[in-house]
């Protein structure tokens, strides 16, 4: 698989797609938030998978996002995501509150190809309640009364993940966070972003295969270095406290956020990423 | 050096952990955010009991291979003991919110989200409900919406309910069957009097409630030395605030 | 984890218990097998994850077995299963036949613990017809008739499988096998026989966690080298095709199969597996 | 070298993986005991067709990292677009038994199991069935037992049903309207007469049927080349005894 620009992988991202999104722990591709806020990507819906963090706060403030679907949305220590919340009181964005096994359990079933998975827990949670979608059945298995949800199936047009490596075949390799295979099996486009590629082929290595995702998933592989900043990336460098709490000052205002995005997002137009 | 109310609050916390009228505690996991349960939890390891626990947002060696699906697989199993809650409200009938106040979903302050809250809530036979700010803000007669319901009708599949909530200024026993906190004990400086004035929720409380012990110097001495080492890691500024002690670079 | 004796494992294992067993090319524990047949194991229920395979003719011709939950046994290119099918014929087991996918979705609602799961397929078969513990319910989600198949949820009393390898806190390595971390997420005992210890903690290691199953499921540990032969165990040895066919010749008859258990696992008592 | 049956009948299958009346093939999985579909399928490739090959049992380079689950989420996803199957018996309405004859669960002959064929033939929208014996106790007039289901009814969702059925005499298309198979072609040796003589199903068959073509010099240099050359790990035997190449040691 030949790898595309980073630039030409967010032209490919249609607006009003639905884009699934991993939080900070868990490998997004900020650098491919980046790059769709430069091109100007407008309605998109974002999952957070099963929560969001730094790149959806990023995309909402930008003005691209017109739903979030997410069981929280936080940047960790440094507080609440100001433009999230802005967004949300004045009216700019809908938001569909989930809970994170929920969000789990709806991408299991569309990677089983089933129309609904049921889920213990969340009867008497007003979460529920604001989901005309989630049913509540009796369980067919039990002798006396169980109430018990089902969730319906959701397939994510795009999967925006940042993998460690990709090879020749186009496998990605994302260690421990397994959630991501299941999100990639459930989506109709992964769109991978990478820190390098390597040669030969993953899958023919017993150590790397399990922590990959086969490419028979991966529509696109971009290279982009430092791609996860400023979120974490497994061993390879740490989540950057300091500049997330500065975004965090800064995206209190408007005007803050505006000149962040300036400094950080839109002058990396020229600049590789 | 003074006891910090960070290492009372985290003693008290053990103790509730190993509260032998309970159920047993052998697989605790603890969230991010959560410095203080997690020293209580270090506490009771270091105290010698053999609790494994999962710490969620650890970075090196976190325990979980299936990515962040595993927490809620492993408490869907029964293998999960006991979890912490918190809440940006939590009433007296322990039913916290996450969301927000005002209209659906947070018109008014949007907290972040309920994260796995409706599921844990529901699915672990143990919670205790953890907050360190104690106001009629946050401990409110009603949550504006439900995160997770404190109390279930008998017909829905739950493990277990709050155990306890503990805050700033007290430790509160919930009573699932009549769904009321009990004041079991207030921490120094305050009386059942003062926990009223705080609290927007009416409890029960007997004559008199004691107060809430101090850790012992045992307690203090693991506290501050190995459960501090565990931590250096994950909560480094917890640590140095409250240990006064940093992480080697 | 302080690894124990294959014997003591063998022996922890009850009379009566259902015992899952992958596959021979998915990590089968056969050393625990043979110690079960040593130990005079007997009435266990046998569950294949997915098909079964050596482990299985073998116990059920040691007169171990009496219920096989199964997609399919063979010994793959050695042919049919002589003991298993000789059994069958003579009604000395009860067959519960399975399909593949059913089986991991049953295994699956127990990961997730809930009391069952959908499948697609299935109706218009047999298999269904003569499963009563399966029902088909009409999906709530589908605005005209959908009928759809719901599998109760299948928590094995003992996983018993052959890993690569277990580190000091008791993790075992598995690679790319990953359907075993979820039949030991779902089973009540994980007994897992490895080929080697490892010093440290496998779940330090990026490169390592996400082929292993963490302790926290793990119940006992013992070290059997060459555990799974004469299958094969991922890129550490080759399926010993010629014995599995020495094995089928013998196996055809009663007598046989004795001078085969005589020779291969009745005479391993006193020697080390 | 004279043409072996075995190419002959890959050859034909190709030519049916690439049948341009039929959904696209992009991707084929293929099971351990299946050498011709899988010479078949490798020779479609190295013809320069971009299909995606998944071998369930290659043992290096394994395709699945979820293990034997995958190819059952992906075939439920609709990314697999062509399985084969065979079967203990296949029945005129394209029915297949991996169970057994006589009562359930195979008083008379017990076959291995279904596998996931009752997973399979409905979720996949082609399947090839593929079978080189072809007598009437292989080809029967119904099945003893159905593991899988050869239509279906409106209500139940299915992709597809059989696309032909291939056998060591002739290769039969399958009309799911109508359930019943009719005479595509005859291998060398066979006409609708012996054909219908080592059938235990009735079939459609046109006045003429052609015979089945040879596979063309490209084809056969392909086979005994770069497809064998991608065998040989996996069907060892199989390489020996048609292309009669050994893997080197």
């Amino acid at each position: 698989m030949t790898p595309i620009s980073l630039e030409a992988m967010a032209a490919s991202v249609p607006n009003g797609a639905l884009v699934a999104l991993p939080p900070d722990n868990s490998l997004p591709s900020v650098a491919l938030a980046r790059a769709l806020i430069r091109r100007g990507a407008r309605d998109l819906k974002l999952l957070g998978v099963p929560v969001s963090g730094f790149a959806t706060d990023l995309l909402i403030g930008a003005g691209c996002v017109v739903e979030v679907e997410t069981s929280a949305v936080s940047l960790g220590e440094a507080g609440f995501a100001p433009r999230f919340t802005a967004a949300l009181k004045e009216g700019r964005i809908a938001v569909r509150d989930a809970t994170c096994p929920a969000i789990h359990t709806m991408l299991q079933a569309a990677e089983k190809g089933v129309p609904f998975m049921p889920l213990r827990g969340l009867i008497g949670s007003d979460i529920l309640a604001h989901r005309p979608d989630w049913k509540v059945i009796a369980n067919p298995f039990a002798a006396g009364e169980d109430p018990i949800v089902l969730l319906p199936a959701l397939s994510p047009d795009v999967a925006a993940i940042h993998g460690v490596m990709a090879d020749e075949e186009g496998n990605v390799w994302v260690g421990r966070r397994r959630e991501l295979a299941t999100l990639a099996h459930a989506s109709k486009r992964v769109l991978a972003t990478v820190e390098r590629r390597v040669p030969g082929n993953m899958l023919e290595d017993e150590r790397l295969a399990p922590g990959c995702i086969s490419a028979t998933y991966v529509e696109a592989i971009a290279v982009a270095t430092r791609g996860a900043w400023p979120v974490a990336l497994l061993d390879d460098y740490a989540f950057d406290a300091a500049h997330v709490a500065e975004y965090a000052a800064m995206a209190r205002t408007e005007g803050g956020f505006r000149a962040y995005l300036d400094r950080h997002v839109l002058a990396r137009q020229a600049a590789a990423e | 050096m003074s006891i910090r109310p960070e290492e009372r609050v985290a003693a008290a916390l053990a103790r509730l952990i190993l509260d032998p009228s309970a159920p047993p505690a052998r697989h605790i996991a603890v969230g991010a955010a959560s410095p203080i349960p997690a020293a209580a939890c270090w506490l009771v390891r270091k105290q010698g009991h053999p609790v494994r626990l999962s710490l969620l947002h650890k970075r090196s060696g976190n325990p979980f291979t299936e990515g962040s699906r595993e927490l809620f697989d492993l408490t869907g199993q029964g293998r999960i003991d006991l979890f912490f809650l918190g809440g940006g409200q939590i009433d007296g009938q322990a039913n916290i919110n996450l969301v927000g106040t005002g209209e659906w979903p947070g018109t008014g302050v949007r907290f972040p989200g309920s994260f796995g809250s409706a599921f844990m809530y529901l699915m672990t036979p143990r919670t205790i409900l953890f907050r360190e700010e104690h106001s009629p803000r946050v401990l409110v007669q009603q949550v504006d919406m439900i995160s997770a319901p404190g109390v279930s009708p008998p017909a829905v599949f739950r493990r277990g309910t709050a155990q306890a909530l503990v805050t700033g200024r007290c430790v509160f026993r919930f009573h699932p069957d009549r769904a009321r906190f009990a004041l079991e004990s207030v921490h120094p400086g305050e009386s059942v009097e003062s926990v009223r004035a705080a609290t927007g929720f009416d409890f029960d409380a007997a004559g008199t409630v004691p107060e809430t012990p101090d850790p012992t110097d045992a307690e203090l001495a693991l506290l501050r030395g190995p459960v501090c080492d565990e931590m250096l890691e994950t909560y480094p500024e917890f640590c140095a605030r409250v240990f006064g002690r940093r992480h080697a670079a």
